[in-house]
């Protein structure tokens, strides 16, 4: 209907968007850049960079390791975003519904977001260290070998808790709040009907809440990929047999611990065109699916 | 088909009291419209009937069950909100069976069967595919409405459900709700804050303030028999004028003007607390301070109305208003100002002077304190309309 | 920024003063702020001690820092990365730098040894260490073992852990970190070299060596794992691992000679005891060492290097070191800061730093097996041979991932070296 | 300190109930109908859940070595003071923290500012490919420190920034979040104020000192929590590009606390002391505007 | 004071052409009211005014200078929206002063002075220092317009200032704005969707529909020239009749009546494309297809109004609904359906016949097709007021 674009002045406009401009281009798009540029290069620290071409590419390609670290990254990926929304999403609908001491509740289960991840993964680890862990005993009395040192899978699922639990904050945040902005007639209506507290999360809140729940996605994506380095680092290494490798430790470890700039360089172009190929179908998905009031 | 009762029904908010004490049979098949100013409960009571809500105090009963405390769910009421409620993301077929899916107490075939019905009832079987979004308000308002019908429901819940159209939808709305209710006989309680809503809809009117019922009549008996000044005030606009006299002897007396009343009705006798006499004794009723109410419409220019008598004074003119099919014409007399409706065409002058005559059968006297009707110059409506008349304080 | 005076620097110093990059948390931390501030006192030239969160990330800086040109004047690398820093061909061998006074025959001859390249003396030991292993003698009494005459090769280990845990005494027999440098003692007391190139001291390595010894290795500890004789307390889990000691987990540990002081203060409920390090087999040739030294950059202004000098030689100096010992646990490595703690009965009254010392000095350091490995791409082999254990460890032929080790290690190599 | 004591051993018990229950796992369904208790009770087990580690985190830190194997070990040690004293006034941890304050503000502070000005262009002028540019700001999300480490950390020294604060708060000023989040805020302004400002002729820099930034004080608020707590818990960057301990942050403190493990020192209850303390800002802050930071995010438009 | 003339004013967004080239003439001081449907461009038209949005086509004059491509703040017209537009976060009076800060052209003193002035007139002065939160939408809206009057502009745009207000206000605040206007004298546009308040206001009110203006007149001259069917249906409530009849030799003739059509006017000579053959000649209006329109209050039941004479005809009651001030009857006859009121008390039973008379000075004629009038029996409203129609199509 009516129009925010109050103001004309193109020159101001660039300033006011000349430091956003200025620190990403030269902090974030110019690094990002000189990546791309290494990624041609057999690099390190005091080495002379000498041109590669696409070897550093090539050899990614043959190698099969690296190749299940990708598969790897992005199931971890799916899982980590599926727990995190789910997850935070059902916590977020009990402290919605629940009728007294919601602000408590609330900042209960967010403050693991104000935790370090370094932090959390050293929790982590005395909570479910196979040997040490403080629930270790009590897991293990239910008939749940703890071996997740040895045990690739069990590492992967310890990793994944940790990097969920981690998020589970951030999202409630956002979620509360979509939450409470659907209107209360909808909700009446639905317990009027008859409608069950669990088919009106997943069939009235959850398709209104999409465009939350599609930016939550976009930035637990970005998380698992990105913010997850700590809980492998400090829990698993990578390990055992690479089961827990995902591209950003690997990403980090050919780097900063092998001082391998080329191959890092190229790996962290490969990681950059995952993370871009996902949002892209994940934008589409948005497109196709999410509901936008009026 | 049900009734609906209500004992003694109350609702306090932390500090608010919003529903105070009220009692009110709704009859069975019964349109039943309340009315009343805004924060006066009107929502409150009609939640605590749908159970949304909890009541702080007293009874709700449907048909011989005791309901208070029952779920909303397991009320069997459909509701029908002003902003009309509907899924926004579901198309206008899944809003109408979404709810009934929920309850599992209807077949596949059945749904199909009532949603088909309902939407050839309320005309709205295009818009089944479509999303709310795609439609307009009035459109929405009948989805949400078939979302009320296919239930089935013992009684429609209805909270100001036209009042986010526009005027002309609104009163095509207000048409095909009353034929509906015809069609379907189902008890329905309709809240409102536009006067004429419950005036046109209504087979009675509940008039509400301030969490207390002030008046349950048909519309009509609501409008000719106002129990108290705020109900005077209240239906009827422009409203009705109040004018301070004093009564001698069967006249209402005015510094500029002095009106015959005719021996009548005193007004309400089940009225409590406002123990007046009646005027229909004359000597009885003199009184150094009573409200003389007049409705605009029962004021007339003396050249228009040679027919109502001699019974005229003169009026200064202030301000007219053309409202099309009248002229509502502003004037004082003395320290009193009020309103009354002239012809249309009728060209009167600001300033000038206008000789003002009246409907002697519409005069009505109030309590100055108290604001109680005490006196209706015209006949009582038959009593059998006035059962429910409930006075609560 | 900086001195800046001497003429064909081309590199400056990061601060006014002396500046030490160093990689030691905790206690060890302050003792070194301690060191700095004496020196102080001392020489009146000031020092800071930097923490730099891990060995790691000092040899990141580091190298980052001879690309930025702001370099600090020392900084302390785990010998294990040794080769990395040659490579760069930016640092200074101490040799060079210490007054001309100082002798640098005072080190004792395993620490000289390791830390001599080209004859000449590269960076200052300083906080060294080898492997050791650690016993539970209330655990070992109550299993009916001798505490005294504790297991010297790995059969031992599992026949005394066997009693161990069938005894109920403890949950495992024995643990360590999952540290390449456990292997590297193994290969070192069983006199193997690890890679051809003599661990890497004698031009470029390009062979992993895999001796029967280390199959044997293997297969010794994947039975330990699979019987529950062992645990893995995590990689690089050097805290897990003293912690599953001290919590009674295991009655055995394997870790550093340092570890003395903490675990004595640590262990309230029982008595803990110093072993040397088990062999694969009796073969004991020596262990190798471990810790760090201190380097020093190449390019600095002239007269930066003799501040650097005092300094240098101030932390080799026999109270420093002697200082540095009892406050960290880590080797007093110049002679005459053994015979000075020898003299006050230290040893006597601390028998377990003498088990440690003892088993340094009876390593033959002549031998190059003892020599830790210098490999240019050691943070990469070390992360294999880590991971790899772990697979080996769990895989049901140990033969074929040992193989696989070695191919993958090589090819390390060979990318490194091409 | 008691109440504390009494809290926590609360929370311990309803940890240790939430642990029981989860044999008995019942369907959520079954649960969801058993109204407000059924409620209560979830919540009190997931939130228990959620919280366990925190207890972990607590009680170690109040302990000598502060190892804890089961969970029996989670009765407070008698060492809280000391441990924290030793983090605070021994390790100096109060200075990484003020560092870290430092940093976390003035990196708060920047992106708040920069960001405020961005989404003003973006959403109140008429500028061409609007939508370009604001992408070009959306998509810096895909570049996070890791993927541009080695590059940002030439620039820095070529730029002269390493070990200055300017090199850990100036990388991170430009906020693709706070964009996004503060576009959509702007967008929910009704445009009507808009407009009467427009009408006024109320110039864009009175327009958004005066109307918009009060009229999103929630908002401001709520993302400088998220952005602080961001900017608190960075540890890999400071690690690599501040090597003078005294302008160090409080996460790479923490190693400090750990000790040397490789020598054998062990502080875990040291390190899950200065967790503690590293926990409190951002968690004080997310208690005390709780309100703008749960309810001012909503996101109903692109 | 300014007079603000539009020239061929166009405006269309992407694929919708809002406003459809206008001619319009707003007097100065005059209060102007522009009515219409939802979607027919008024806002737009405002917004043209305002400056917020660029004319596509045409010329905006306000007296002798052409503002078309002018700024809106160059432009001195305040405006007052639907929903206020209050800064939340600022105080009554810092609202109403920030807009005359950014000017500058005020000093301090004067500002003061001003504000004072306007919270008299408004009545406001209790607000000044409460923030709009803590005031009722009446109140906000009062500020609102306190902010227009400070900066004491060339012309005041009201975009349904009151429409979201509950009715009772409504009709207050109608009655203040129209006191407001008659002290200030300001050019005053005001938009609304609402036909009441546009006959209430306005001194002349604009009529659009679909982007185009169907009609300008005085409110009255509207209700009783409508010069077409929209305008017709358009203004009254309940809306005018529409009854399909044939015209024979000066007689409406329908199936089941027929009513003699007074010599009267024929409308809007002044009406392109309609050429219709003016009805004071009988014999060359005949037509097989008209439209006759007869508002509700123009018919009544013959034995109310037995003095309109024999010209009677039979219709069923279909349904009854009491306005209170009358009773609404929807009657059919034939075919044909229509609405008339009756006395309020009447009773008449749903089914049954009555018998019905009309008005004959209030018929109307319109074409079929076009919808253009060409017959109204009344004499034709004085030329000096009809001098701004401007017919668009
Ligand atoms: N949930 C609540 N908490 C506190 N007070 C409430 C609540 N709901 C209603 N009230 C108060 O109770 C009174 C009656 O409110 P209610 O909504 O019933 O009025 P209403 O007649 O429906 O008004 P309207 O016409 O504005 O809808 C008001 O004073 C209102 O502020
Ligand atoms: N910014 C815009 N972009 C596209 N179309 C618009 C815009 N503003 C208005 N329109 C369209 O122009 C037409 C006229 O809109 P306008 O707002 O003037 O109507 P209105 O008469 O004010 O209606 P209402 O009574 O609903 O406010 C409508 O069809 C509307 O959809
Ligand atoms: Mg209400
Ligand atoms: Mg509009």
């Amino acid at each position: 209907m009516s129009t925010r674009e109050i103001f004309d002045g193109r020159l101001e406009a660039a300033l006011l968007l000349a430091p956003t401009a200025i620190v990403s281009l030269v902090f974030l798009y110019y690094p990002t850049a000189l990546a791309f540029r290494t990624s041609f290069f057999d690099s390190g620290f005091g080495r002379v960079p000498e041109f590669v071409g696409l070897e550093n590419y090539a050899s990614l390609l043959g190698n099969p390791e690296y190749h299940s670290s990708v598969l790897l990254s992005v199931i971890f990926a799916a899982i980590v975003v599926v727990g995190v929304i789910s997850v935070s999403l059902y916590l977020t609908f009990l402290i919605h519904e629940v009728d007294a001491g919601q602000g408590w509740y609330l900042i209960s289960v967010i403050w693991p977001y104000a935790l370090p991840p370094a932090v959390g993964a050293l929790v982590f680890l005395f909570i479910f260290h196979p040997t040490l862990g403080v629930l270790t005993g009590p897991i293990e009395a239910l008939g749940i070998e703890l071996d997740w040192f040895n045990d690739g899978p069990q590492a992967f699922v310890v990793v994944a808790l940790a990097a969920i639990w981690k998020q589970i904050g951030y999202n409630v945040i956002f979620m509360i709040a979509a939450m409470k902005n659907i209107p209360d007639a909808l909700t009446e209506t639905a317990e009027l009907d008859g409608v069950g507290r669990l088919r009106r999360l997943v069939s009235v809140y959850v398709p209104i809440m999409t465009p939350t729940l599609f930016f939550l996605v976009i930035i637990d994506t970005i998380y698992a990929f990105f913010g997850t380095f700590a809980f492998v680092d400090l829990l698993t290494s990578g390990g055992p047999s690479n089961a827990t490798n995902v591209l950003i430790f690997d990403l980090y470890r050919e780097a900063f611990s092998f001082f391998n700039f080329g191959t890092a360089s190229a790996k962290s172009v490969v990681l950059f065109l995952v993370v871009a190929a996902l949002m892209a179908v994940q934008f589409r998905l948005t497109e196709e699916y999410s509901y936008y009031g009026a | 088909m049900t009734t609906i009762t209500l004992r003694n029904l109350r609702k306090e908010f932390d500090d608010v009291v919003a529903v105070n004490g009220l009692d009110l049979t709704v009859r069975d098949g019964e349109f039943l419209v309340v009315v009343g100013p805004s924060g006066c409960g009107k929502s409150t009571t009609l939640r605590l009937l749908a159970g949304l809500e909890t009541a702080t105090d007293g009874e709700i009963r449907m048909d011989d069950r005791d309901v208070t405390g029952t779920e909303p769910k397991d009320r069997n009421v459909a509701m029908v909100f002003q902003n009309y409620a509907l899924y926004p993301h579901m198309t206008g077929r899944r809003n109408v069976t979404f709810g009934m899916n929920a309850g599992g107490s209807f077949t596949d075939e059945e749904i199909n069967r009532r949603v088909a019905e309902a939407a050839e009832t309320l005309d709205i079987t295009d818009l089944l595919d479509r999303k709310p979004q795609a439609m307009s308000g009035g459109e929405r308002q009948r989805v949400a409405l078939g979302r009320a019908i296919v239930r089935d429901p013992d009684a429609f819940l209805m909270d100001e459900p036209l009042s986010n159209l526009d005027a002309k939808l609104r009163i095509q709305m207000r048409a095909e709700l009353t034929q509906l209710h015809a069609e379907l006989g189902t008890t329905t309680v309709y809240v409102t804050h536009d006067q004429t809503e419950a005036m046109t809809l209504g087979e009675r009117v509940v008039v509400m303030d301030d969490g207390r019922i002030q008046q349950v009549d048909p519309p009509q008996s609501l409008y000719d028999f106002p129990a108290n000044r705020f109900v005077a005030e209240f239906i009827g606009d422009p409203a009705m004028n109040m004018i301070d006299v004093a009564v001698e002897e069967g006249v209402a007396v005015h510094d500029a003007f002095r009106i015959p009343l005719p021996a009548g009705n005193a007004a309400d006798e089940t009225g409590s607390g406002s123990e007046t006499e009646s005027l229909a004794d004359p000597d009885a009723g003199d009184r150094s301070h009573a409200v003389l109410g007049v409705r605009p419409e029962d004021l007339h220019l003396a050249r228009e109305r040679p027919d109502l008598g001699e019974t005229e004074f003169d009026a200064t003119v202030d301000v007219t208003e053309p409202l099309g099919d009248s002229l509502l014409v502003h004037c004082s007399v003395g320290d009193a100002t009020f309103k009354m409706s002239a012809e249309p065409r009728s060209s009167l002058d600001p300033g000038g002077t206008v000789s003002v005559t009246y409907d002697s059968e519409r005069l009505h006297l109030f309590e100055p304190e108290t604001g109680e009707a005490f006196y209706h110059s015209a006949t009582a409506p038959a009593p059998s309309d006035r059962i429910e008349r409930v006075v609560t304080d | 920024m900086g001195l800046g005076g001497g003429s064909a620097a081309e590199f400056s110093p990061v601060a006014e003063e002396l500046t030490a990059w160093h990689a030691m948390g905790g206690t060890n931390g302050e003792t070194l702020d301690q060191i700095a501030t004496d020196f102080e006192d001392e020489h009146g030239i000031a020092a800071n001690m930097e923490f730099q969160d891990s060995y790691e990330n000092v040899l990141t800086n580091t190298l980052a820092a001879f690309d930025s040109g702001n370099v600090a004047d020392m900084f302390q690398v785990d010998s294990l990365f040794a080769q990395q820093v040659f490579d760069t061909d930016q640092v200074r061998p101490v040799a060079e730098i210490l007054p001309d006074d100082f002798d640098t025959g005072v080190f004792l001859d395993n620490v000289t040894e390791f830390f001599t390249v080209d004859g000449e003396l590269a960076s200052l030991p300083f906080n060294n260490s080898n492997a050791i292993m650690y016993i539970n003698r209330d655990a070992f009494e109550e299993a009916g073992l001798d505490p005294d005459d504790p297991p010297s090769t790995l059969a031992e280990v599992r026949s005394a852990s066997e009693t161990l845990v069938d005894e109920g005494v403890t949950q495992y027999g024995i643990t360590w970190p999952n540290h390449v440098w456990f292997v590297e003692t193994w290969y070192g007391f069983e006199g193997e070299l690890m890679t051809d190139a003599e661990n890497g001291h004698a031009g470029d390595p390009s062979t992993f060596y895999t001796p029967d010894a280390v199959y044997d290795l293997y297969e010794w500890w994947k039975g330990m794992a699979d019987d529950g004789l062992y645990t893995n307390p995590g990689i690089e889990a050097w805290g897990e691992a003293t912690s599953l000691f001290i919590e009674e987990e295991a009655a055995m540990v394997l870790t550093s000679t340092a570890s003395v002081a903490g675990l004595i203060a640590d262990s309230e409920d029982f008595t803990v005891d110093a072993a040397p390090y088990p062999g694969i087999s009796e073969t004991r040739v020596g262990p190798v060492i471990g810790g760090a030294s201190f380097y020093v950059p190449e390019g600095l202004p002239a007269d930066r290097y003799e501040e650097i000098g005092q300094l240098l030689r101030y932390m080799a100096q026999p109270e420093v070191q002697t200082e540095w010992h009892k406050g960290s646990g880590y080797y007093p490595i110049t002679q005459p800061s053994v015979e000075s703690l020898r003299e006050e009965g230290w040893f006597e009254e601390n028998p377990m730093y003498n088990v440690a010392l003892e088993q340094l000095q009876n390593g033959d350091a002549s031998d190059p097996a003892t020599k830790r490995a210098l490999l240019g791409p050691a943070r990469n082999v070390q992360t294999v041979i880590q991971n790899a254990s772990v697979d080996i460890v769990n895989a049901d032929d140990v033969g074929s991932e040992i193989e696989a080790m070695k191919s993958e290690v090589e090819s390390v190599l060979s990318d490194y070296y091409e | 300190m008691t109440g504390a004591i009494q809290y926590a051993k609360r929370r311990f018990e309803s940890a240790r109930a939430a642990i029981g229950a989860e044999t008995g796992s019942e369907t959520p369904e079954s649960t969801t109908d058993l109204g407000a208790a059924g409620i209560h009770f979830q919540l009190w087990l997931l939130a228990g859940l959620v919280l366990f580690p925190i207890l972990v985190t607590v009680v170690v830190s109040t302990k000598q070595q502060g190892i804890v194997t089961s969970l029996p070990d989670l009765l407070p040690g008698t060492y809280a003071v000391e441990n924290y004293r030793e983090a605070i006034v021994d390790y100096g941890f109060g200075r990484f923290m003020w560092n870290s304050l430092l940093m976390s503000v003035v990196i708060v502070v920047g992106k708040l500012v920069v960001s405020v000005l961005a989404a003003m262009a973006i959403v109140y002028y008429r500028v061409p490919y609007k939508d370009l540019v604001f992408l070009f700001v959306l998509f810096t999300l895909l570049l996070p420190v890791p993927v541009r480490f080695v590059p940002l950390f030439q620039l820095m020294n070529d730029l002269g920034w390493s070990n200055s604060l300017l090199a850990i708060t100036v990388p991170y000023i430009a906020s693709a979040t706070t964009v996004f989040i503060l576009r959509q805020h702007f967008l929910s302004i009704p445009t009507s104020i808009v407009e009467t400002a427009k009408l006024d002729g109320v110039g864009p820099v009175k327009f958004t000192l005066q109307v918009l930034v009060p009229m999103s004080r929630g908002v401001l608020v709520g993302v400088s929590i998220i952005m602080f707590v961001y900017a608190w818990n960075q540890y890999l960057w400071p690690l690599v590009i501040i090597d003078s301990e005294a302008n160090q942050v409080a996460q790479v403190g923490l190693q400090l606390l750990q000790g040397d493990v490789q020598g054998g020192q062990l502080s875990w209850s040291l390190v899950m002391a200065g967790s503690v303390l590293t926990l409190l800002p951002p968690l004080a802050l997310m208690i005390l505007f709780r309100k703008p930071l749960l309810e001012t995010f909503a996101i109903q438009q692109k």
